[in-house]
């Protein structure tokens, strides 16, 4: 609060005062001391103050948090301490201190949150009992600090390293020639058939990326592999049908058509009708491609990206047009209604490599194989894992109990 | 009023039905009326969330006073006009001769994307799962939280059993996933033993999730018979 | 093994439905046999009819108690009378319908018993559905209960798990008075009570956070109170692993209750005509899952006669 | 250029993410290019709608099948337009969210889209008994093993299940249906989700990195226009 005028700040003390009498009568009044009938209960309980009240910097930030930390009132043992509460307060840039939050008891740290770093700050703690109170020595005023670094996150970082530079050895591997195996995806080598269907029975493909916007993966997957699947189309006298449920993906479902169409040589076969938004709307867009699909009959249904619990209505009603459908999502709870109602399905880890694997590049491929270095990785640290963590738990082998606690340590992540 | 909205609803409620049967002008009526309400309701939301909600009143931000009449105003955050130039340049799509500039926003979705999700997914999906599948197989030394002495706790004979279970499942469903050796040997068979587990999955998933989407039929059956009706006490 | 009464038919649409469903499965076994294949529609029509039946002529099927659920009515049925139960209503409106027939059921086992009840509450949302309960259960069906004697409700208080952390070693700090200010030293329900400690068991409802596993951590295991609890269907699997250890007892989603409705209707035939939200809620699920295994198998019969039929005439 | 300086983006974009997320002063700006993105699709939405405008006047002006409903649709549209961006019959005024009850907006919502969304999700409950009927079915190994555990699963949470192996004594309660059912959730059902996930995982770093590198551009267009 701040006095306009000095005139009146006697004024101000008076109504100040009689605020603070007022609200303690109302406080009392509203809270009715449980235990007032019992004579022993009305006495003062002195209660002891909160010690060694330290003020830390909270690590790995941008220097907008400090972490609070005391030792409880000695009065504040369980069961049946004195202590009912603590509260913070907070002085900023050595101003007034303000209470800041409420604790229950036993507790011994506060993280403080939404800091400035070019600010300081200093705090003491105080303890409550039924009717008394005691409050901590404060602490010297501290500014919170930035890091730079992540240091909690250096063995994310490291394994991440580790699997991109397996990525990026294969594919220089692959540039500079050498032969690299990658098995036969059956979903996959399927594609060419089922574009080859749609172009005998004289019908469209219908092609459905997902409900999901372009800031999610398993969009930008699907409008990878539609680049592949529109390059192979543009070979036939097909149509292409796409209905999206997102303005952004219509423009770059248009964009990648178009381009395998250049490609292929026959930019004027493009047009931009094939791409149609529909709405935002889950099930509306749902509606609106079920009725497409019973109306124009597509010999193909390409059902691949981000589907929720919409992925069983549009697979069921595609097989009661009996078309060879193709789906794939990294939903795992939606994979089961794919694989009971679809005629393949890329599953998860399949629907990434899907581009890579038809375009048949080398370099393509060989960031696949940069994949099945971390699923390695992945398998050995497991088998280590499993092995040290069962000896050290039932057996007490000391050395695998350092094993089992260096890899829980490596692979957890804040 | 609501006796309309009900009948509304009921009849919409209906024409989706129907569709089970087959194709059909009831049908089509409802979906024309869904798709246009849709796709208008979600333009609004989109507007004012994003373009007021977000950058109007980010880039303007409006005065603000705490109760001592001070101004609290926010900063304005210049930033936000990187997006708005990268929406614009989006909308140049529909002048032809520079419709190749709305590649750029285009590419920093695709970029900005791809970066978040490579980290985001390899902690939670990745690094996450190997993490969750280092266990002890048969027990643990727990720390009595009362007495502060350990005493070993053996799993019972299921879940020993169940841990087993996990790893060989976790393995050889990787096994399956390699893309760089053929389904063959030793290997081929250890990559059949991945494809059980993912179709146990499959098939328990599935029949997990039965009764939720049958609580969903329910849920409209009671609106026709019920609220509609009247038929159901 | 206790086939009936599995069904109760309480009305000539029950058995005409049933019926209808029976008679129409049958028919298509026949036509399964003769590997002709059902048309979709026909399922959709069977989906239509098991999901509305059950709505329109209530129909209930007896459950069967599996044990995790057993665990928890044998307990509060071998507690001798006057027992001390707190029973946690730890869930918000959204999540009440699923979960809210469990705190209901376990009540009425309760007030049945004797036992005097501890309510409360971890949300503070929760705390409308309790009284909501309480005049239900206990106002409507058990009118002879006091206040105060045979039950309290000392309602919420914020504070999370942070509440748990006290009330196990100190109910009193927490709670100074019930929800109607009676000073908790003169409700007799805590006589002889300091924590929960002293209560012979614990049964917390809800799925969320502050939910069951915060009982368990805070209060069942360094309290060595028996704990039980219920939560949604979709959590159920979640809570297994505290089972039985830590857990005596779990109910998952309204099957849990369910069971657990069909269990006390079974040792306490009054409660026949008393509302079982859980068993009335289950009808249409257990019909219309019953006819999906139906098809399933219909499917298979209709599968393997083709595959012998093509085998026959290869030869 | 036409294709180098949006290579350049992506590339730039893509590495300053995962770089921000090892660097606590970068920690905010995922976020700005969140707010970015949502910017961004907006505009986009003029296209979106624009295109669909177009669409269906197309259908009318030629006379297309099914043209009346194209009347339909774009009625809806403007009418959610002009209802929602003017916030007609909102209580709380201009000032106040186009969703606030009582605002014709919302109302429509309500009665409209709520059924009609609450409909088409119900529509599951049958797909999901024609899909079990064909494809739960012994044809192989697979299948057969997929048919089993849904079986197990969906026998689990009938009374049937306990009332089929209720007598198994209590020592081999596990396979009493209803706990198997709990034991194939918890165990079996996990590794698989795990395997699945853990590979997911890997395939998103391998095509992000395809994707910032400019390996994967088929999303960009040529050179040509």
């Amino acid at each position: 609060m701040r006095c306009r005028q000095p005139g009146h700040t006697p004024l101000l003390l008076l109504a100040l005062i009689l605020l603070f009498v007022s609200t303690d009568v109302c406080v009392a009044q509203s809270e009715p001391d449980p235990a007032g009938s019992l004579m022993a209960d009305t006495a003062r309980v002195t209660v002891a103050p909160p010690t060694s009240v330290i003020v830390t910097d909270h690590k790995y930030d941008n220097g907008d948090a400090l972490e609070l930390s005391w030792v409880p009132s000695i009065d504040d043992r369980i069961p049946g301490g004195k202590v009912v509460r603590y509260q913070v307060y907070r002085s900023v840039n050595e101003g007034e201190y303000l209470p800041i939050q409420e604790l229950l008891p036993g507790s011994n740290f506060f993280l403080d949150e939404s800091l400035h770093r070019d600010s300081v700050y200093s705090y003491y703690v105080t303890a409550y009992s039924r009717n008394d109170s005691a409050m901590s020595v404060a602490t010297a005023p501290v500014s919170p600090q930035r890091e730079w670094l992540h240091v909690d996150r250096a063995w994310l970082f490291v394994i991440a390293l580790i699997i991109s530079l397996a990525v990026f050895y294969f594919i220089r591997a692959a540039r500079k020639g050498e032969d690299l195996f990658i098995r036969k995806i059956a979903g996959l080598e399927a594609v060419d058939e089922a574009i080859g269907r749609a172009t005998e029975m004289g019908r469209p493909i219908l092609y459905i990326p997902g409900i999901l916007d372009m800031d999610d993966v398993q969009t930008l997957a699907a409008i990878t592999i539609l680049g592949r699947v529109a390059r192979t189309v543009a070979d036939y006298e097909i149509q292409v049908r796409m209905p999206v449920s997102r303005s952004l993906v219509m423009t770059a479902a248009r964009e990648t058509i178009k381009t395998a169409y250049q490609t292929a040589g026959r930019p004027d076969s493009y047009s931009d009708d094939m791409v149609q938004y529909v709405t935002d709307e889950q099930f509306g867009y749902v509606a609106a491609v079920d009725g497409i699909m019973v109306r124009e009959k597509p010999a193909t249904v390409f059902l691949l990206g981000a589907f929720f619990a919409e992925s069983l209505i549009l697979a069921e009603t595609g097989n009661s047009i009996n078309a060879i459908q193709i789906a794939g999502t990294a939903r795992p709870a939606q994979l089961p209604f794919f694989i009971a109602a679809c005629d393949f399905t890329l599953i998860g880890e399949e629907l990434f490599a899907a581009s890579a694997y038809l375009s048949g590049e080398p370099k393509q491929l060989g960031s696949l194989k940069g994949q099945d270095v971390g699923k390695f990785i992945a398998m050995v640290v497991i088998i280590i894992g499993v092995i040290a963590a069962t000896l050290a738990q039932a057996w007490e082998v000391p050395f695998m109990q350092q094993v089992y606690d260096a890899l829980t340590f490596v692979f957890s992540t804040q | 009023m609501e006796h309309l909205a009900v009948w509304i609803a009921a009849l919409l409620t209906l024409g989706i039905i129907s569709f089970l049967y087959k194709d059909n002008a009831w049908y089509k009526l409802s979906e024309a009326i869904f798709v246009g309400i849709s796709a208008g309701y979600w333009f609004v939301v989109l507007f004012w969330d994003n373009v007021h909600g977000k950058f109007w009143t980010g880039v303007f931000p409006p005065e603000q006073y705490d109760a001592a009449g001070n101004v609290i105003t926010e900063a304005p955050d210049y930033m936000l006009w990187v997006g708005a130039a990268l929406g614009i340049l989006m909308l140049m799509r529909l002048i032809p001769k520079i419709g190749w500039i709305s590649r750029w926003p285009l590419a920093f979705i695709v970029g900005s994307t791809s970066g978040l999700y490579l980290i985001n997914y390899f902690s939670s999906n990745m690094m996450r799962q190997v993490q969750g599948t280092i266990m002890p197989l048969f027990g643990m030394w727990p720390t009595d939280p009362t007495t502060g002495e350990t005493v070993f706790q053996a799993l019972p004979t299921y879940d020993i059993v169940g841990n087993v279970v996990i790893l060989v499942g976790v393995f050889s469903g990787l096994v399956y996933f390699f893309f760089s050796k053929e389904h063959r040997g030793v290997f081929g068979a250890t990559a059949k033993v991945g494809i059980f587990f993912l179709m146990v999955t499959f098939g328990a998933s599935f029949g997990y999730t039965v009764m939720s989407r049958m609580s969903l039929l329910i849920g409209r059956v009671d609106f026709l018979f019920g609220t509609w009706l009247g038929l159901i006490k | 093994m206790t086939w009936a009464p599995l069904v109760s038919m309480s009305n000539l649409g029950v058995v005409i439905s049933l019926a209808v469903i029976g008679g129409g499965l049958l028919w298509l076994l026949y036509r399964s046999l003769l590997a002709k294949e059902v048309d979709r529609r026909v399922i959709f029509l069977f989906i239509l009819v098991s999901v509305a039946a059950p709505l329109l002529f209530p129909m209930t099927f007896e459950e069967q108690a599996t044990p995790v659920v057993k665990a928890i009515f044998d307990k509060i049925e071998s507690l001798p009378e006057g027992s001390r139960v707190l029973i946690s209503f730890d869930f918000d409106p959204a999540m009440a319908p699923e979960v809210q027939p469990m705190a209901n059921v376990v009540t009425q086992h309760c007030m049945v018993k004797g036992h005097k009840v501890i309510f409360m509450c971890l949300f503070a949302t929760g705390q409308a559905l309790l009284t909501q309960s309480l005049e239900l259960i206990v106002s409507e069906q058990f009118p002879d209960k006091v206040d105060g004697i045979d039950y309290v409700n000392i309602g919420y208080k914020a504070g999370n798990e942070g509440v748990l952390n006290v009330i196990v070693s100190d109910f009193k700090k927490m709670f100074p008075t019930d929800v109607n200010s009676v000073p908790y030293d003169s409700i007799g329900v805590f006589k002889g009570i300091r924590s929960c400690k002293d209560l012979d068991m614990v049964f917390t409802i809800g799925g969320g956070k502050p939910g069951v596993k915060e009982w368990v951590l805070f209060v069942g295991d360094p309290g060595r109170v028996p704990v039980a609890g219920g939560v949604a269907a979709v959590v159920a699997p979640q809570m297994y692993p505290y089972y039985p250890k830590q857990l005596f007892g779990i109910m998952g989603g309204i099957k849990g209750a369910a069971e657990y409705e069909s269990e006390l209707r079974k040792t306490y035939p009054q409660f026949h005509d008393v509302d079982a939200p859980g068993l009335r809620m289950m009808g249409p699920q257990t019909l219309a899952h019953m006819v999906i295994m139906a098809f399933i198998v219909l499917g298979n019969v209709s599968f393997i006669v083709q595959k012998r039929r093509d085998r026959r005439r290869k030869r | 250029m036409r294709r180098e300086v949006p290579l350049a983006i992506t590339f730039f974009v893509g590495t300053l993410l995962i770089i921000s997320v090892f660097l606590p002063p970068a920690e905010g700006l995922g976020e700005d290019f969140t707010v970015f993105f949502d910017i961004i699709a907006v505009f986009a939405f003029f296209l979106g709608g624009g295109n669909l405008v177009r669409v269906h006047l197309t259908k009318l002006s030629r006379r297309k099948e099914d043209w009346p409903y194209s009347i339909v649709t774009l009625l809806g549209f403007a009418l959610m337009l002009v209802v929602g961006l003017f916030k007609l019959g909102n209580p709380g005024g201009i000032a106040a969210s186009p969703t606030t009850d009582g605002s014709y907006f919302q109302s429509i919502f309500d009665s409209v889209l709520l059924p009609l969304g609450a409909t088409m999700y119900s529509l599951l409950a049958f797909f999901v008994a024609s899909a079990s009927y064909r494809a739960f079915r012994a044809k192989n190994r697979e299948a057969t093993i997929l048919l089993v555990a849904a079986f197990i699963i969906l026998l689990g949470r009938t009374p049937f299940g306990m009332a089929l192996t209720g007598f198994i004594p209590e020592q081999f309660d596990l396979f009493q249906v209803p706990n198997l059912a709990v034991w194939i959730m918890n165990f079996p059902n996990l590794a698989g989700q795990r395997a699945i996930m853990i590979g997911i995982g890997l395939g998103v770093v391998s095509m992000s990195l395809r994707l910032i590198l400019g390996i994967e551009r088929t999303y960009l267009g040529g050179d040509e226009r």
